[in-house]
């Protein structure tokens, strides 16, 4: 201990300075994604209302914008191999790119969704797509961040946003209510992890994830090889995993999404259910493929455990449930829970488990936000989002009763749509594994494949065969920029299942770079 | 000085804090009880950083000292909007949404 | 407590005045953390929580990173704790005693929290157990290049005090740009989203 | 000896060949066109349908029938390669030119010096094997694993594809007149051309993954079908049963699928797989353990005990989508699979040579099981469905004693005349409105006589009379039980006794159970009554839509519905002649037997077992025949006679002896001695002992004719039917839905009480939070 430096004595000691090597084309998506942010601020404050009807296209245009430099670094990354930055804190590779894509597009499906929700609802407009561009700016930022700090200031990022998001209808009781749910959650959830990550920091007194995960494996005292986990590695890896369990709604941390979906306006539940969910996909995967992956030991069983947790609560607790937002909520609890399965093999089958989780992520992305995209179109006719409300959509809306079903049967996982081959990836890549365990998450995987159809049908079978409530057949007025989501989602849908190629090719991704 | 002594002092916080944002019915006490547990953290941060002899235990610190207050910043936010429309900041009152 | 007085039987090289200042800190902080969740008047628990983000700041000090102690004084007991107080005053808490701050779940806190606390405490013992900081962790910051008037572009060097505060900055700038950047998007994107969410329409 | 000769010798002391080529006819690499052409009519279909003359039935009927005719055509370059592919390739290597010859040979059956004993018999069989024709490509890449589709055209695949095509170019026709004016026409179409896409597909898989998405995609067309008139709660209802009953058997396919793909070194082609099983390079366990998963969806898709349950129900369904979907294609496709994966279940099952198996086992159970719930069905359609499931339990029990081809043979015929049958019951229902047998038919032979004749030819073939089709094929069966020395019969791959009795028996069922359809429907009076407007609501059809026509008299229909039902007579009457049992005829004819396991079983394929073939047996054929009739005989003595002559002194039409205690009363006093179990000791006593004085002779006889005849026939008509019903309530309506909807309850349940905890307490979550943080991390530390 030195109280010199209280008492102000100088000591003489010098430390360089070194400018960091900033590679500009790698870090161009999240500057431009600033740069349109930070116009549709300035335009707001400028122009006023004058601008209010430009301020969703700009924002759509800022993400299609964003995709030109993901391209070229894709292209570039061929070639070169990844992009490492500042120590290896900041990562450019396949999986960073095709997961700040995925962002992108479902940001921009739910721009499209969101045009003339927030504009006909009276809501602050460049306000909401500002915030929206920043959580979005998170999620392309956490994909590339291979470093606690980046991790927790990027989770953070696209987080708050969304709370505030959440709570964008103000007049209503509900959203605000859903929006303070998430907030809380949200923070309960970020304080565990910091300590998590403290503890982890402590261990290795490093926060670059793979200076952390080579530190995992000796005794941060005396140095000696660790044959299995400490407690303190284990509270710490588990805390920071819980934080993102908590993110991707894993049961037991899940008990804020169905509140705040079925609460908050249905753009941003959509938001929140597919971009928001796949951020904390990705850095959970990024934490145990390149932070964590030496202490197999301890992330597959607790991967077990919420896989295992996630689709059975998911399931259960759908099969009661009388809201489709709702229903959406839970069922992606039990998707979740798919999702989290390969984690729980990493250790073993790692690439395969990557890639599957990627295809996975690339198709619930497509699958979901259509499903609210067609919640959201009968929402407009029906005013609720009740189960009862979908009853008879064939009649008056057959094109979104195709879809719906389109979208349900994929979410079920019935080939050849979308899902199934999301589902048969992770099924795969558990099964391959071969151990006892992995065997029996397959078997729970089965199993609740069968248990989630009966809800989704269920829903299938309303649109189809029930009457349309009063038997009002009036038909749903789309606006365009809705049509335009539906038209994404279901030929995404489509052809992710008839030519599984096509997404494949893409996710076949080899172990994250970790810089 | 010891290491766990910090540590430990950062448990008895961050515990208290978790107490509290169970039991407290008002907002803005929650609120307060998310504070110290997010100050807890910070000792760790700290501690761990002096332990192993590097500024990144104060860097992580500020950032979540900057988060943090951003995170309260929006809290209120919501906790007045609430208050407005409801006249009331008692947490266990709000539960439109359930089941 | 108990390694305290085994490394004063022991006859180690102990810092006897730390330790009573820290111990009284620790106490009062505790003790003060303890009112904040206890206390049944939302003015007092808020002036508790001043001395508990003040305890906090002393021990950063005793941890020597005065950077973190200043910031914690300047930004939770300067702005957060006055903008929890307008809050207090904005909702209109009651000045006095309120007996409907607290709920019927303190069983189930307590169990959770104490249940936390035995891990936490397990673990950090388990994995720390008498583990001695180093005397001064800054003597750790390596002296890399001599003091040079010469500045090229690329390399600034500068003379520094040696304080924390320098290394905490430069860590920031070398490797931490990116979520230092996030961290001000953050802010502005909270600032605006607070005054559409908090103001009246 | 040439030198040919001596090749063919080499190939068959060799190792089997492998049993397929890249190379052969056009068409069967490029079978593929089958599938694609009706899923390109579903889209025309669903896009221009509506807007076209005939709303789109048109595109549908082209569509079929072009397949139709690729699937001849096929069929024709089929026999053609697999008698001359094997003696090309010789030619190929001795440099002969001889295959003219050899073309001649096969066909003509000319007796050949070369060629003389695999003619004659399966032991040349080897030397002249079955070389099934391939085709693939790559559908995906993932993790470094090529993920191939493909097309599979042997003998099995090339026989379904002329079975789906025909079937479905039929139900097309008849669907014209049946659906017609129906709102949803269009869909329907579209739906049907999607199915048959789907099945074709299923047909040709070469790997299994591809076998899984074709087997998926008939279920949702199935689904789609059975719930085409969705209006009606139960229609929907059993369209939702009959999807998740089948996803309970897909689990078993994904897991058994995928472990047979680890199994046999990360491949999907159903060709390795079995050549592996057969080569003994998979453990016999795993073979086991994938054989037992996939009979679940064997038992799910095939409607076997105790999945069956969804397929009566799926009768809601209209009926020609009952005749294609739930009697001649889609419910086979798990008798397909087996004998598909023949190899994996001949080893994993260990057919060869052991008394019981779990495939024959559960095919016999079926059979007999369904039989009995036959026979107290009052709807015509269910009937005919619990006659399905008893005919599909034959086809998996033939698999299951190794009798491949008499498997695939009665699925063959089976497809024909229960597709007549229940076009049949269509016809007849589309005439009444209703398929309830003893409310609104009887005496249907007066008003529909094309339909009634179609109906009782197809009737003796399901019933297995000779020379009817299923004859042929349920002889088949009986005989590759094998083994049971009593009827002479030899040969066959074990001691399969049970199943032997087990088919023998469920022969004089489906006698029974089909007499009294007949009765029903077509005797008796017309008991088409007034009320007939509840009665649609009640069952909630089709002929809704017909409502216009409720009064009226039924009548035959047009060419739309005879037609068919003419062309599936004749199929269902001489189809069984292209497998004549070795030995039936002698002489220059003689190549004309066994065409059936000549070009269909891929025998001496690498990829199929060496399966025995047992010898047909006179005694047999006929024993088994005489107990089919005996169960006809006494439900003819009950309907015919018994009810018959009830009803005309009632001046009614009956439909069953009335034998409440009113009814005793009357019968006692008409003078006709209604016998019922429990007067049956006292009309004995009485008229023996009180009889005995006079006329002892002639009293005897009526006494015999009265009171053990009758009481006979009745109290084997009446104890099936007790048990039939007892089973029907009990097990089939209790127990197995039972179980079936148990699971779906206790889930529920299980997620209501899961859902209190969603309490809406914020504080309550946050409390959730971190303790599940904490017991997380505790068990992690503690336990683990």
């Amino acid at each position: 201990m030195d109280f010199t430096a209280l008492a102000g004595l100088p000591v003489a000691d010098v430390v360089a300075f070194t400018r960091p090597a900033i590679d500009w084309h790698a870090v161009a998506p999240e500057l431009i994604l600033l740069g349109f942010g930070a116009l549709l601020t300035l335009i707001d404050v400028i122009f006023l209302d004058r601008a209010k009807q430009y301020t969703a296209a700009l924002a759509g245009v800022g993400l299609l914008a964003t995709m030109v430099p993901i391209l070229t670094l894709a292209n570039d990354i061929s070639e070169t191999g990844p992009r490492v930055m500042f120590d290896g804190a900041f990562v450019v590779d396949e999986f960073a790119l095709i997961m700040k894509a995925v962002f992108i597009l479902s940001g921009y499906v739910v721009i499209l969704l969101s045009t003339n929700y927030i504009g006909e609802g009276d809501y602050w407009e460049s306000e909401y797509y500002g915030l929206m561009l920043s959580s979005i700016l998170g999620m392309v930022v956490m994909a590339s961040s291979r470093d606690l700090i980046s991790i927790f200031v990027a989770f953070e990022l696209l987080s708050i946003p969304s709370y505030m998001l959440a709570t964008w209808k103000k007049r209503s009781l509900e959203s605000n209510e859903a929006g303070l749910k998430y907030y809380l959650m949200g923070v309960f959830a970020s304080a565990i992890m910091l300590y998590g990550m403290s503890l982890l920091f402590g261990v290795s007194g490093e926060t670059i994830l793979t200076k952390v995960n080579a530190s995992l494996t000796s005794d941060p005292l005396t140095g000696d090889a660790l044959s299995s986990s400490t407690p303190i590695l284990t509270l710490g890896i588990i805390f920071v995993i819980v934080g993102f369990a908590f993110k991707v709604s894993a049961a037991p941390f899940h008990s804020w999404a169905p509140d705040t979906y079925s609460g908050a306006p249905i753009p941003v539940t959509a938001f929140l259910a597919v971009a928001s969910k796949i951020a904390g996909f990705v850095a959970l995967v990024q934490l145990v493929f390149v932070g964590f992956y030496a202490r197999a030991d301890v992330f597959q069983p607790l991967m077990w455990i919420l896989a295992a947790a996630s689709m059975i609560i998911g399931n259960l607790v759908a099969l009661r449930q009388t809201d489709i937002v709702r229903l959406m909520a839970y069922s992606g609890v039990a998707q979740a829970g798919f999702i989290l399965a390969p984690l729980a093999v990493a250790g073993d089958v790692g690439d395969q488990a990557l890639s599957s989780i990627v295809s996975y992520l690339a198709i619930y992305a497509a699958m979901n936000l259509g499903a609210f995209a067609v919640i959201l179109a009968a929402a407009r006719k029906t005013g609720s989002t009740s189960i009862e409300s979908m009853n008879g959509l064939f009649s008056y809306a057959p094109g979104l009763a195709v879809a719906m079903t389109i979208f349900m049967f994929a979410l079920a996982g019935i080939p050849p749509l979308g899902g199934w081959f999301a589902k048969f990836q992770i099924f795969f890549a558990v099964v391959e594994q071969g151990g006892t365990w992995a065997i029996l998450l397959g078997v729970l995987l089965a199993v609740n494949s069968v248990i989630a159809l009966y809800y989704y049908a269920a829903v299938a079978r309303r649109i189809w065969a029930d009457e349309a409530p009063n038997g009002d057949l009036t038909p749903i007025r789309i606006p365009a920029s809705l049509s335009a989501a539906l038209v994404l989602t279901v030929v995404a849908t489509l052809v992710f299942g008839f030519l599984p190629g096509s997404i494949s090719q893409f996710t076949d991704v080899g172990l994250i770079a970790g810089g | 000085m010891l290491l766990n002594q910090f540590l430990l002092l950062a448990a008895v916080l961050f515990c208290l804090g978790v107490y509290g944002v169970i039991t407290r019915k008002n907002g803005v006490m929650v609120l307060m009880s998310i504070e110290m547990i997010l100050n807890a953290v910070n000792i760790n941060l700290v501690a761990f950083g002096a332990f192993n002899g590097t500024p990144i235990g104060s860097v992580f610190a500020l950032f979540v000292i900057a988060v943090a207050a951003a995170e309260v910043g929006i809290g209120l936010a919501i906790v007045l909007l609430i208050y407005r429309n409801k006249k009331s900041i008692d947490f266990s009152e709000v539960d439109l949404l359930k089941g | 407590m108990i390694s305290l007085l085994a490394q004063i039987s022991n006859g180690d090289d102990l810092y006897v005045a730390q330790n009573i200042f820290w111990w009284f800190f620790a106490i009062v902080t505790v003790i003060a953390a303890v009112k904040v969740v206890t206390t049944d008047n939302i003015v007092h628990a808020a002036l508790h929580l001043v001395i508990v983000l003040a305890g906090v700041a002393v021990q950063f000090v005793f941890l020597g990173s005065e950077f973190a102690a200043a910031t914690q004084v300047l930004v939770y007991i300067g702005a957060i704790v006055v903008l929890l107080l307008f809050g207090i005053m904005l909702t209109r808490g009651s000045l006095g005693d309120d007996g409907l701050v607290d709920t019927e779940r303190r069983g189930l806190g307590a169990l959770v929290a104490l249940l936390l606390f035995g891990l936490m405490a397990f673990s950090l013992v388990d994995g720390f157990e008498d583990v001695l900081l180093p005397e001064d962790s800054r003597n750790l910051v390596e002296v890399t290049t001599p003091i040079d008037t010469d500045i090229d572009d690329d390399e600034f060097i500068r003379q520094t005090r040696g304080s924390d505060t320098a290394a905490i900055g430069d860590a920031i700038f070398e490797s931490y740009i990116v979520p230092f950047e996030a961290v001000s998007v953050l802010l502005l994107a909270a600032l605006i989203g607070a005054v559409v969410i908090a103001r009246k329409e | 000896m040439s030198l040919s000769s001596l090749l063919l010798f080499a190939a068959d002391a060799g190792p089997a060949l492998p049993g397929y080529t890249f190379a052969g006819p056009w068409i069967l690499r490029n079978v593929w066109l089958l599938p694609l052409i009706p899923a390109l009519s579903f889209l025309a279909i669903l896009f221009f349908g509506k807007r076209l003359p005939f709303k789109g039935a048109e595109i549908g009927i082209a569509s079929v029938l072009s397949i139709l005719a690729l699937a001849i055509v096929a069929n024709i370059a089929w026999f053609d390669h697999r008698d001359n592919y094997e003696s090309e390739k010789a030619e190929d290597a001795a440099g002969l030119l001889l295959s003219d010859e050899y073309a001649t040979v096969a066909i003509d059956g000319e007796p050949d010096s070369l060629l003389l004993s695999a003619d004659a018999g399966e032991g040349g069989e080897a030397a002249h094997g079955s070389t099934a024709v391939r085709n693939e490509a790559t559908w995906f890449q993932s993790g470094g694993q090529e993920f191939k589709v493909g097309t599979l055209v042997d003998g099995q695949a090339v026989m379904m594809l002329f079975v789906v095509t025909f079937i479905s170019t039929l139900v097309h026709v008849f669907s014209t007149e049946y659906v017609a004016g129906d709102r949803r026409y269009t869909h329907y179409f579209a739906f049907l051309s999607l199915f048959t896409a789907s099945m074709l597909l299923l047909v040709v898989s070469a790997s299994t993954i591809q076998f899984i998405t074709a087997w998926e995609l008939v279920g949702v067309c199935s689904f789609a079908l059975i719930g085409h008139w969705w209006e009606e709660k139960p229609n929907s209802d059993a369209a939702l049963k009959a999807f998740l009953t089948n996803r309970v058997g897909d689990i078993g396919l994904l897991v058994g699928m995928i472990i047979l793909f680890f199994s046999a070194g990360q491949t999907f082609d159903i060709v390795k797989i079995n050549t592996m099983a057969l080569a003994g390079e998979i453990p016999q366990r795993n073979l086991t353990i994938a054989a037992l998963c996939l009979m679940a969806a064997v038992m799910s898709k095939s409607g076997q005990f105790i999945l069956h349950t969804w397929l009566p129900d799926a009768m809601a369904g209209p009926t020609p989508v009952s005749a294609l979907i739930h009697a001649a294609t889609m419910v086979v496709a798990g008798v397909y699979m087996i004998a598909r994966l023949y190899g994996v279940f001949f080893v994993g099952f260990s057919i060869e040579g052991s008394p019981v198996n779990p495939m024959a086992l559960i095919g016999m159970f079926t059979l007999i099981f369904a039989g009995l719930l036959a026979f107290v069905q009052d709807d015509i359609k269910k009937v005919l469905a619990y006659s399905t499931v008893s005919q599909l339990g034959y086809m998996v029990m033939a698999l299951g004693v190794g009798a491949w081809t008499a498997g695939m043979f009665h699925l063959f015929t089976h497809a024909f005349f229960k597709a007549g049958l229940f076009l049949g019951a269509g016809s007849v229902a589309h005439s009444v409105h209703s398929f309830d047998m003893k409310k609104d038919m009887g005496g249907m032979r007066k008003f529909m006589p094309t339909t009634y004749k179609t109906f009782i030819i197809c009737t003796l073939a399901l019933v297995g009379i000779f020379p009817f089709a299923g004859f042929w094929s349920k002889d088949e069966i009986l005989v590759g039980t094998g083994g049971w020395g009593l009827f002479g019969g030899t040969g066959g791959n074990g001691n399969y006794t049970l199943m032997l009795i087990g088919g023998i028996f469920g022969a004089a069922l489906t006698g029974a159970y089909m007499t009294r359809v007949i009765y029903l429907t077509f005797f008796g009076e017309f008991r088409h009554v007034a009320h007939h407007d509840d009665h649609a609501v009640d069952h909630g059809h089709a002929d809704d839509a017909h409502d216009a026509h409720a009064n009226h008299d039924p009548h035959e229909h047009g060419p739309a519905i005879t037609i068919p039902l003419i062309l599936l007579a004749g199929f269902a009457t001489l189809i069984g002649l292209v497998n004549l049992p070795p030995g039936f005829i002698t002489g220059n004819l003689e190549s004309w037997q066994e065409r059936f396991f000549h070009f269909y079983e891929p025998s001496a394929a690498a990829y199929f077992p060496a399966i025995a073939h047992g010898t047909p047996s006179y005694t047999l054929a006929i024993f088994a025949s005489v107990v089919g009739l005996l169960g006809v005989g006494l439900a003819y003595f009950y309907y015919f006679v018994l009810v018959d002559r009830k009803s005309k002194a009632m001046g009614e039409s009956l439909t069953e002896l009335p034998n409440g205690p009113t009814s005793k009363f009357g019968i006692l006093k008409a003078g006709h001695t209604l016998l019922v179990e429990k007067y049956y000791l006292d009309h004995l006593y009485t008229d023996v002992i009180a009889g005995g004085t006079k006329g002892p002779l002639a009293k005897a006889v009526y006494w015999f004719n009265q009171n053990v005849l009758d009481a006979t026939v009745d109290g084997v008509g009446r104890t099936s039917v007790i048990a039939g019903k007892a089973v029907y309530e009990h097990i089939d309506q209790t127990v197995i839905d039972g179980a079936v909807n148990l699971s779906g309850v206790v889930s529920s349940e299980t997620g209501a009480g899961l859902r209190k905890t969603q309490n809406g307490k914020i504080q309550q979550y946050a409390a959730y939070l971190f303790a599940g943080a904490t017991l997380l991390a505790g068990v992690l530390i503690f336990v683990i």
